[in-house]
């Protein structure tokens, strides 16, 4: 296996080592980050004014999101967890959903139809095999579509990852396990999470390909993810995919992670800001100046106040609707427990 | 029509099941062996291993991955060697089965099946004498369902693959090949939510499900030999129970005993004793008598004997339930 | 002695636990930030890494390794940190820690502490609320103990440490730093096994443990305002269940309301209201009433209020109660 | 990693590429594998008699399980499988303890005290963690012990295993697992149940070495564990031991291994027999004849029947003692349960 994280920006916005990149795609997908950073932001504000629940930010993470999902079609399924907000959002989940979820509404688990992105994972672990699940019914139905899992470094101490990963090896189901390696799972740094010197050669134990990346270099992310699909669309199986990046906060809006890592780490991967890097060559190329920042970013704050305005205009679940989607008819008990619910929330 | 074991009849209603081109069979073993209790016999063969496929021994995994198959559009059913060898996949049944449908509001949900063959009885080694029904039927999103003839067996499970939300399906092992009964050829469907009145009596109500039917009808039986009047609730569907059922016989009758084999504390006779008290206090005669397994780990062969509720310990339960 | 909160009462045993050459602290995150609720707090610092151990996420690795320390003479402290994860470590609970001691017939034995935080309350995200003790107390092999104060947290915790036989450890999150209260310096033992008499009275007993005794005692203090003498049972410990003290009670006032915050169907609430029917029968003037979580996933931050039993609820069951 | 297993002796009873190993050595394992089968052959009679429950035969691993344990001492750990009987005897579990268990009593469960090794695992999987606990609380106490786990190729597949292997992986634990890749799990061949090409490979995904040893070469099994161990006793943590052999019975006296595999694989199998290759050795250097044979088959004899004996005098647990081992003082509901049970004893 290759050492070697795959890149194709370097952080000072170069082009390593192949041709040029395609400036209208390198712009859309500046946008995207863009957005996302902007998302990131606002969601972390509104949690310190008590609007949403808690928060878990993804700021440093941004290429490895949007770059995982940016090679998917729509009948592509999505299968991520709590700090994938923006992979979600490019892969048609609304940030309105996102927002309603964290602030503490469960329709946020209900995407529009066709979709194909299920709720963000809150159990570490347990989503991955969901992946292997869905993608195996695609190829059994005989459809084109490919299922790919964001997961952390953490989750890869999980059992369920091991069974996920047999399983697509076994089954060769079209799944891309896409692993953000932000180099801690909550207060555990990714040295004291796993003695294996990569994630990405775990691969090995599965008769599965394992591919390391560049995680804040979104077109790197974006080839290797899009290498890994077109494998799995062609019955090749499944891929691992490590993307090494950074969190650059704490692992939620909770967490005070001064209390476990130095600041001047945090300092290095600033260096290395997925935006940046991307910002830089458009630069270059004359395709950026802050007037077209200004537009972006204007554009972007727009859709998520609007968002925003949306979630917080849902009125939230009454006493009865908190029984509606237990199963598809209540059951009796349902029906009148429902009931005595709505009487205590008269009286309250 | 025609007369077969359980474990035949569960044969029949998984080959009528295989019909629907969403049904997949996913477990360990359950291809050309046909499964540990041959439930699945001949059915790889008949219709090939993508639909009937063996898996590695990963219980979470299968389940998991059959709960990804729910969402994208299938019906799994999952066979699980022995109630026993569950556990490892209780994380993905009670955070992902039992919740998609909450958690996504009706968007995702997971019509599937799991089978559960359970029960002591067989002097099997330990975990295979299991009859953990309580961890699931406490868990808000499952239905939970027991068969205990080969006609309920057949019936329940389709209409268990029928059902729009997940169904642990437990399966009495040691009736597999003891319970023998006429059996309806092709699709039909037993209720779930329904209980079965087995028997009509008016002095007292013996509720029970599964393997315990067997001793329950039987002590029944001795007893109406004494002059009782008994009547016998098979409850088939624990979850949703058919409470109108229970509470309605022992409002008639006035005393009630409850069987299971799990382990008393906490077990599922529980429910359904607060439940009668609930309901139809004012009725009781005498206190409601749970028969149960005891407290303790399943013993292994030798001393087994002493651990499952037989004929004559639910018959002495109902006398003195009688007596008060 | 001196005011604590709950959480300081749990840092507290769990430094003069660690005196203990044999114990051993595990769980995620732990160490630097001293656990998400920061019970942990300056352990590590104090009693070194190898002592207060940081661990991968992998439930069932913690526990199961945690197992083998203890059958190998050690005595681990496990945290999860959400009930809500303990699920992936069910099969090492209850297939290896509930059980080696009966499978080796005292040879080999598992005297472990597994702490979870539970309850809902506190507005968070899914699978963060939970409150499935029902699906510990049915296992036979396990202790499981509910603290409800600073003081019986500590003693408590310090009993399930000394305790030969693995328990499970319920810690409120609610109450954590919502409850304030004297606490002993130093060693001191709350017996497992026995619950608390609260309050005394003659009306009627309100049954609750945990994180609910705040809303029980809200209730019975409105309803002395109304002129009901209130008996107040904080059981503290659900298996073994101090059932002579609830037998009592209700033989006394002839009325109860067992009040929890997990799911209906099945609770432990079912086992207590079973238990009084067989033992207290005649001495029921009313149906004992169950107040509990309803039978739905645990709501997320915006409908959660509709979830939890208030105190109001309790009341009004307490009056209907009363009234019959 | 090596993909071709370790040997010392090929299965014509030829050394290879080495010096020749020790004669009394040889002989010993010869002495104990030929018990070991003759244990297993008389097992399973006893269940076709009735006598036993069921049975998992061993028969084609005994070379994987003597040479397994033999490097072992006493104060170290072995935490074994059902298949498992002849390396718990030879680690000092004994043979009336085995017979117990299998005949359904669970004082089979209890060795005397000194011998360091767990009950039988029934459940697949869950077992290893221990060995990884027991290793780690070795070290925290400061002795020199090492916990030797056995477990099947299909073990390889449950979350536990990979648990298991990452928690040795981060906390160095003094731990040997040995995995006796029999080629099927019940009906699943190895094949099927991962796609790595080898389960020695798996160790990668953890940090640790992985070693494959031709596991009917009973010195070869030996020598490649004494290295693991001391290893693990010079703290230099654990290792993956993939053992190649092959399940000549049924998975249990139950299975009917016809229905799944074709005769003529065992066939292949049985010219690599464990203890023909080293009784040709023996024949060669002249320290084998019939004579000989027949003593060690008559010792053996000698000792499985005893054993048999004994377990079989043993009067089954009673209504009330099945209470007595849940926990150390009974709980009230248990002493009352008790005193049910025992009256209904009396009544049946
Ligand atoms: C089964 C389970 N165990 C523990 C947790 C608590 N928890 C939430 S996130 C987290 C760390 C995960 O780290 P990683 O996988 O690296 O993802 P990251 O948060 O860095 O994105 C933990 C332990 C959980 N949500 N689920
Ligand atoms: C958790 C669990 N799942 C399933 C089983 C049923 N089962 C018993 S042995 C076995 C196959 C194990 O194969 P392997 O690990 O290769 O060991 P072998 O039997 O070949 O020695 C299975 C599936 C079990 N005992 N425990
Ligand atoms: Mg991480
Ligand atoms: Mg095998």
């Amino acid at each position: 296996m290759r050492l070697e994280p795959r890149q194709v920006l370097a952080a000072d916005g170069t082009v390593i080592d192949r041709r040029e990149p395609d400036v209208s795609i390198v712009a859309a997908r500046y946008a995207a980050m863009t957005e996302a950073r902007l998302y990131d932001r606002k969601a972390s504000a509104l949690q310190r004014q008590g609007r949403l629940a808690t928060y878990a930010p993804y700021e440093g993470q941004e290429a490895s999101q949007v770059g995982a999902v940016a090679p998917l079609a729509a009948e592509d399924w999505l299968v991520a967890s709590y700090r994938d907000a923006a992979a979600m959002r490019f892969h048609g989940y609304p940030w309105k959903n996102l927002l309603l979820t964290r602030m503490g509404d469960e329709r946020g688990g209900r995407p529009p139809e066709g979709v194909n992105a299920t709720p963000p994972s809150i159990t570490v672990g347990g989503h991955m095999i969901h992946a292997v699940g869905i993608a195996w019914a695609e190829k059994i139905k005989g459809t084109r579509a490919v299922a790919l899992t964001m997961f952390g470094d953490g989750a890869t101490s999980e059992g369920d990852f091991h069974e996920a990963m047999n399983f697509a090896g076994v089954y060769r189901t079209p799944t891309v396990f896409f692993c953000q390696n932000n180099g801690w799972a909550i207060s555990m740094p990714r040295s004291r999470q796993t003695a294996s010197r990569t994630i990405a050669q775990k691969a090995g134990a599965y008769g599965l390909p394992g591919v390391l990346v560049d995680g804040n270099d979104v077109l790197a992310v974006e080839e290797v993810v899009a290498e890994a699909v077109e494998r799995a669309r062609a019955g090749e199986g499944a891929t691992l995919i490590e993307a090494l990046t950074y969190r650059v906060r704490g692992h939620t809006t909770a967490d005070d992670h001064q209390r476990y890592r130095a600041r001047e780490e945090a300092a290095g991967w600033l260096g290395k800001d997925p935006l940046e890097r991307v910002r830089l060559w458009l630069e270059r190329l004359g395709a950026w100046d802050e007037a077209l920042q200004s537009e972006i970013e204007s554009e972007a704050s727009r859709r998520i106040e609007a968002a925003v305005a949306e979630a917080e205009a849902v009125e939230s679940l009454s006493a009865g609707e908190i029984f509606d989607a237990m199963y598809e008819d209540p059951t009796g008990p349902l029906v009148a427990q429902r009931r005595l619910a709505e009487r205590s929330a008269r009286w309250a | 029509m025609g007369v077969m074991t359980l474990a035949q009849a569960l044969n029949s209603a998984l080959d009528v099941a295989l019909d629907d081109p969403r049904v997949v069979l996913m477990g360990e073993d359950i291809g050309k062996t046909g499964g540990v209790f041959r439930i699945t016999d001949g059915l790889q063969r008949k219709h090939g291993s993508q639909r009937v496929v063996d898996t590695p021994v990963a219980e979470s995994g299968i389940v998991g991955a059959a709960f990804g198959m729910a969402i994208a559009g299938l019906r799994p059913i999952v066979e699980i060697q022995f109630m026993g060898f569950s556990y490892p996949a209780y994380d993905q049944v009670i955070s992902h089965v039992a919740r998609i449908r909450s958690r996504s509001r009706h968007r995702f949900t997971a019509p599937m099946v799991i089978r559960l063959p359970y029960g002591a009885g067989i002097g099997a080694s330990e975990h295979h004498s299991e009859s953990t029904e309580a961890i699931y039927t406490h868990v808000p999103g499952l239905k939970v369902v027991v068969a205990s003839t080969p006609e309920n067996a057949k019936g329940l499970l389709l209409a268990a693959v029928e059902d729009p939300d997940p169904v642990i399906f437990l399966e009495p092992i040691r009736a597999y090949r003891a319970a023998r009964g006429e059996v309806p050829d092709g699709r039909y469907l037993t209720p779930i939510g329904a209980g079965m009145l087995e028997q009509r009596g008016s002095d007292i109500s013996l509720i029970s499900y599964g393997a315990m039917m067997r001793e329950t009808t039987e002590a029944a039986r001795r007893l109406a030999g004494e002059g009782v009047s008994v009547e016998v609730i098979d409850l088939r569907s624990l979850v949703p129970l058919d409470a109108d059922m229970v509470v309605a016989s022992v409002e008639k009758t006035g005393r009630a005993v409850v069987i299971h084999e799990a382990p008393l504390t906490g077990g599922y006779a529980a429910e359904i004793v607060a439940l009668i008290q609930e309901r139809a206090l004012y009725s009781l005669r005498a206190p409601v008598r749970r028969v149960t397994g005891w407290d303790v780990t399943v013993p292994l062969r030798l001393a087994e004997r002493h651990y499952l509720p037989s004929a004559s310990r639910i018959m002495s339960a109902a006398r003195s339930v009688l007596e008060t």
